[in-house]
């Protein structure tokens, strides 16, 4: 059934798939940005409440979703390279965890930037704002361990194991965190509910999460390339290619 | 077109600093991200092609010595 | 309490040791193609070789030519890039739990415990081995460490260390033994002592894959050496 | 059966002979609990408030800072390299680790809870909350310091590594823990707390030894 | 001063090397931090108060940590051995793990203060204070997390004994640097504290290097 | 940065050494009624030997007879529970510095921090023996390590962490040399390379003690064997 997949456990052909790929989607995230976000920025109305500071929605949503779908992408790789012993899904694993990281801290500084003209504080120890800061230890967590051996294989096998355990951990994690504030806050942080969203405010807004995910499919790429190379600098196709240059 | 002016643009009502702060740390960082990613496969196909080159010298050295 | 004067008679042998069931002759370790690649440098390719039950194959060759790399690939403790590994005929994959518990793998760190007495050392590896019924004072007495069976190993000189971790060897009864440089730190006569043992475990129908860089004096009826060539 | 009891003795027998291995941790959580009120402030109140947090976030301290050395000779001297090539050797290995571990730092902390309630001032009723969620929380403290140490064996980096690991695995407890202790401090009933509490430690029972047993071949390979 | 140049770089390139060593003491400060108001509870005017005596806490034990490894890997190997041996090369290489060790933690906890800051709602005006005694105190704290390290480099316990060592000298100095940002945080001034830093400081600067020394020598012997 | 290519040239010798003032035949180190105790074992005693310029000393005997306590009280890292030791005619506690300064010793363990690379072990070397200038690629080289100058030493074989060790031998301006198992890991080859420098060093008036369980091959012109014997 999976006979299609086959190829793609075989390391040139996933160097030469996402070499193919990365201009294509880069370019496209790079215009589905711009749309995006000038778009927000320029041509829908303020929010009747917050004024034009919502504006940062454009921006913190697509990072904020897709921090979680990186993860999700990363344990599903890291999941396929403990089991099935996929080299390709062990590297992905190592690509995607800088894209995350990157995705959450700017989820954390445009909501800081965003909560200090709502809230009148750059930070809370809100539910969600604590799990995503957890999320962001997870993703330093993975890399930090990845760098930790001086056996790049090892690295990448002990890291795939953390991103795993780390996602059963994760609902575990945002249940205690949802519960916990609860107990405390919860009436003070009211503003944090969802605002009804306007549809022409969220078209821009749609367009911005899509060229995220986008321009994290192109990084992964760019990234896997580089990852296969240096662990395949052995081989008979990397060394022709390097000696060509 | 929202707004009325460039100086009413940069203002956002009031929010210019946060979200032109926001917006600049998340562009600076998808950036730095992007180049670094491009530099770090740069180099080491730098690093490849210098050891490559070291090897075959290794191999030299070693066929003088025999 | 252990008894303060355990009654030592190093002329009655320590272990009887249960004869694994053996043809001899049989194959035990089939390799093929193998090849192994570290820090992107190819240590050995296309190598292969079959271990049968009573032979001895030294694996020679300069520093860092991947001696303890190929040692650790027969143990299963990493895998070969390339090439396969079978074990009475069988991949390796298919019966690893099989070939672990026929297995005895000395590495070049010794596998004792510096804070743990000699005694205590072998107590640990006797139950990993699974095997009951501990006389280790008579082992141990009978590898010239009478009197030092109870103090913490760190206090035992660098031979002596080595001594406590190969007595591991009188009472697995194993039959493949893998060991990474088992004569270093060794004075000349354990090495004498240790290479009649290996006699005897081929005559069992026994089978030894080592390395050492000092040669084997003894006269072996089927010692292989496998000369790995050091590679840029 | 008999290799865990043989693995068991061992490990007992080495924390027996280095008394410094269960006696420091403690010692560090008494020192480290003695450290706020000269930190915050000797108010009675103050104190009672923070607590529950103190309390935890000092056992979790403890317990990672003796979690480190845990694997760390065995993989050094080369035992752990040669128990994976014996292979079901591992499993009454790594559950004998954690047994000890687990007697050697999760229940001194739980014996020490009646000086550590006095210390800060915490009144019988959460000191009953707290003893019940050291004893359900320190055991699930033990599962993850040694996942963390498994993880980190061959890690050219010491402790710090494993505590940037374990934190964040860490946080559903410190919050139920310390619920439970508030709760208990206002009266209301916490059962809620230590049932989550307690299936939290029966799902990390039933899954860490699987990761610890893989981290660790993966880190002598 | 040659040999010491060319130490210093070697600390310097092992800790470019093993990145870790500095970023984790780094993120662990974070994170102990972050796990107060998770196990203290998210109000801001509690943590305020608390934020002096937990900033400090955090700062001890971040570098405490970071201290256990500094000599163990050079004893384990058989360096010190040598360099004992050698006699006049051990200074250097003191003073050479003193400064990398402070470069290494203490800066970084320098350089983080106003996240810090921001994450406990400190005031800007305890925020200077912070600042200041952090200036003062890291290098105070580096000093003594050396000394332990020295002590207890050939001891098989691990890094409890040296949190043991060390955190009644700290003691000390927790109490002084809290209480000049409390004072600050009241807006009364708060120069005597900082002096009593800096005289410790100065004091510890000219002893611990001698005590650090024959630690080494009696460690090998 | 340094080159990427450096010229190696085998033939120049790499390091020219200062000759140290030697009278040739001048003792160096006396040793007199020296006795060890070890776990209330007396290992030896009474021990009296004097090592002069242009000796080499090997220490020979059983595992556990005492050689590399021995050798650590000459090297003053611990002190003789009886005896004593004289540097150049003067008690060895009063010019324990200058001793120092030109003694080179290397023990049991390697002495090279595992995450460095081989060069910046060899850095660190040079300069705690204050040896300047250096030309570590062509040495290394010459020790076979040609290719592997740059990668952390836990990546190398045990021979060639072994050889990096040793290297120190190669820059230091030191006259004694107290070596404890230096040929452990070595491969044959090696020995020998090691055993023609040796030869080198005791010709310029150096002087060697050591302790090995193989045999010293080549033909020393002063060779003394000091054999202590296994006591209980
Ligand atoms: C550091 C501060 C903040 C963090 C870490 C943060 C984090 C997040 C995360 C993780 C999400 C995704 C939720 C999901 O998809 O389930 C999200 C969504 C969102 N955030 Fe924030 N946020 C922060 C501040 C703010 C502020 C100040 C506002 C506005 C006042 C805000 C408004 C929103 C909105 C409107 C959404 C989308 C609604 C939804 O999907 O549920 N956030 N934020
Ligand atoms: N650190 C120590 N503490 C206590 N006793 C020790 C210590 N090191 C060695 N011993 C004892 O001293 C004796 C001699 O040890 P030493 O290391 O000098 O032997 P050696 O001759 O070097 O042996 P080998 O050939 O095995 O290296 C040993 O039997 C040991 O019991
Ligand atoms: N852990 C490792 N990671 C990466 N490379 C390694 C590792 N161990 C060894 N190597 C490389 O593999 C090569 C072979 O090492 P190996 O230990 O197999 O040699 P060896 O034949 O056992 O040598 P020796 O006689 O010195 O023990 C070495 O040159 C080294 O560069
Ligand atoms: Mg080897
Ligand atoms: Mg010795």
């Amino acid at each position: 059934m999976f006979k299609w997949l086959h190829p793609l456990a075989k390391p040139e052909t996933v160097y030469q798939l996402c070499g193919r790929l990365y201009p294509w989607l880069l370019t496209a995230a790079l215009l589905l940005l711009l749309l995006g976000n000038i778009w927000g920025l320029a041509f829908t109305p303020p929010d009747y409440q917050q004024g034009d500071s919502y504006r940062i929605i454009h921006i913190h949503v697509p990072a904020a979703i897709m921090s979680m779908g990186a993860y999700s992408a990363m344990a599903i790789a890291a999941f396929v390279a403990l089991v099935w012993q996929v080299k390709v899904a062990q590297w992905s694993v190592l690509a995607i965890a800088p894209i995350g990281a990157v995705y959450t801290a700017i989820a954390l500084i445009t909501g800081m930037a965003w909560g200090k003209p709502m809230w009148g504080t750059w930070w809370v120890w809100d539910a969600r704002l604590t799990s995503e800061l957890i999320l962001l230890f997870l993703y330093l967590g993975v890399i930090a361990l990845s760098g930790a051996f001086s056996d790049r294989q090892t690295g990448a096998k002990v890291a795939s194991l953390l991103a795993v355990v780390g996602v059963i951990n994760l609902p575990v994690i945002h249940f205690s965190v949802e519960w916990w504030n609860t107990l405390h806050q919860g009436a003070s942080i009211t503003k944090f509910a969802k605002p009804s969203i306007d549809p022409s405010m969220l078209w821009p807004l749609l367009i911005s999460i899509l060229a995220f995910k986008v321009l994290m499919l192109a990084l992964i790429c760019l990234r896997l390339r580089t990852a296969i190379l240096v662990n395949e600098q052995h081989r008979p196709w990397v060394r022709a290619m390097a000696g060509d240059q | 077109m929202h707004f009325q002016s460039w100086a009413e643009f940069w203002a956002m009502g009031g929010y210019g600093l946060f979200v032109w702060l926001s917006f600049g740390t998340t562009y600076f960082l998808l950036l730095a991200l992007l180049c670094y990613s491009q530099l770090q496969q740069k180099q080491f196909k730098r690093q490849l092609a210098a050891k490559l080159a070291r090897e075959q010298r290794v191999k030299q050295y070693q066929e003088q010595s025999d | 309490m252990r008894p303060i004067f355990p009654v030592v008679d190093s002329k009655r042998p320590v272990i009887k040791h249960q004869p694994f069931s053996v043809i001899v002759g049989q194959e035990l370790l089939q390799a093929q193609a193998l090849s192994c690649i570290r820090q992107d440098r190819v240590l050995f390719e296309q190598l292969s070789f079959t271990v049968r039950a009573g032979d001895i194959l030294q694996v020679a060759g300069k520093n860092g030519a991947g001696k303890s790399s190929l040692l650790r690939l027969l143990a299963g403790l990493s895998a070969p890039d390339e090439g396969t590994l079978h074990y009475r005929s069988q991949p390796l994959s298919d019966v690893v739990d099989d070939y672990a518990a026929n297995l005895c793998f000395i590495g070049h760190q010794s596998g004792i415990h510096e804070q743990l007495t000699a005694l205590e050392n072998l107590a640990f590896w006797r139950a990993a081995a699974g095997v009951p019924q501990p006389d280790d004072y008579a082992l141990l007495a009978q590898l010239g460490l009478a009197g030092l069976e109870d103090i913490p190993c760190n206090m035992l000189s660098a031979g002596q260390q080595r001594r406590v971790s190969l007595a591991r060897l009188w009472f697995t009864s194993c039959q493949v033994w893998i060991l990474d440089e088992p004569f270093t730190a060794l004075d000349q006569s354990a090495i004498a002592m240790l290479q009649q043992y290996f006699l005897q475990h081929l005559n069992r129908g026994g089978a030894i894959v080592l390395t050492t860089h000092q040669n084997l004096t003894l006269q072996y009826n089927s010692l292989t050496t496998l000369e790995l060539a050091y590679r840029w | 059966m008999v290799a865990l009891a043989t693995f068991l003795q061992r490990e007992l027998r080495l924390l027996a002979r280095q008394k410094a291995d269960w006696l420091n941790p403690v010692l560090f959580f008494v020192i480290v609990l003695s450290l706020f009120p000269l930190g915050i402030g000797p108010e009675p109140n103050l104190l009672r408030i923070i607590a529950p947090g103190v309390i935890w976030i000092a056992a979790l301290l403890s317990v990672l800072l003796a979690a480190e050395r845990l694997f760390k000779d065995d993989y050094r001297n080369g035992v752990l390299e040669q128990l994976v090539a014996t292979r079901q050797a591992l499993w009454p290995f790594v559950f004998a680790k954690l047994i000890s571990n687990w007697l050697s730092t999760g229940l001194p902390l739980v014996l020490l809870s009646p000086l550590v309630a006095l210390l800060l001032n915490v009144d019988s009723a959460s000191f009953l909350a707290m003893l019940l969620t050291l004893l359900l929380g320190t055991p699930l403290l033990s599962l993850l310091s040694v996942l963390g140490a498994a993880l980190t064996v061959s890690a050219d980096k010491g402790g710090i590594l494993l505590a940037l690991l374990i934190l964040p695995l860490y946080i559903p407890l410190l919050i139920f823990a310390s619920a439970a202790m508030e709760a208990a401090a206002m009266a209301l009933p916490y059962y809620g707390q230590l049932a989550i509490m307690l299936a939290m430690l029966l799902v990390a029972l039933a899954l860490v030894p699987f990761a610890v047993n893989s981290a660790l071949k993966i880190n002598v390979s």
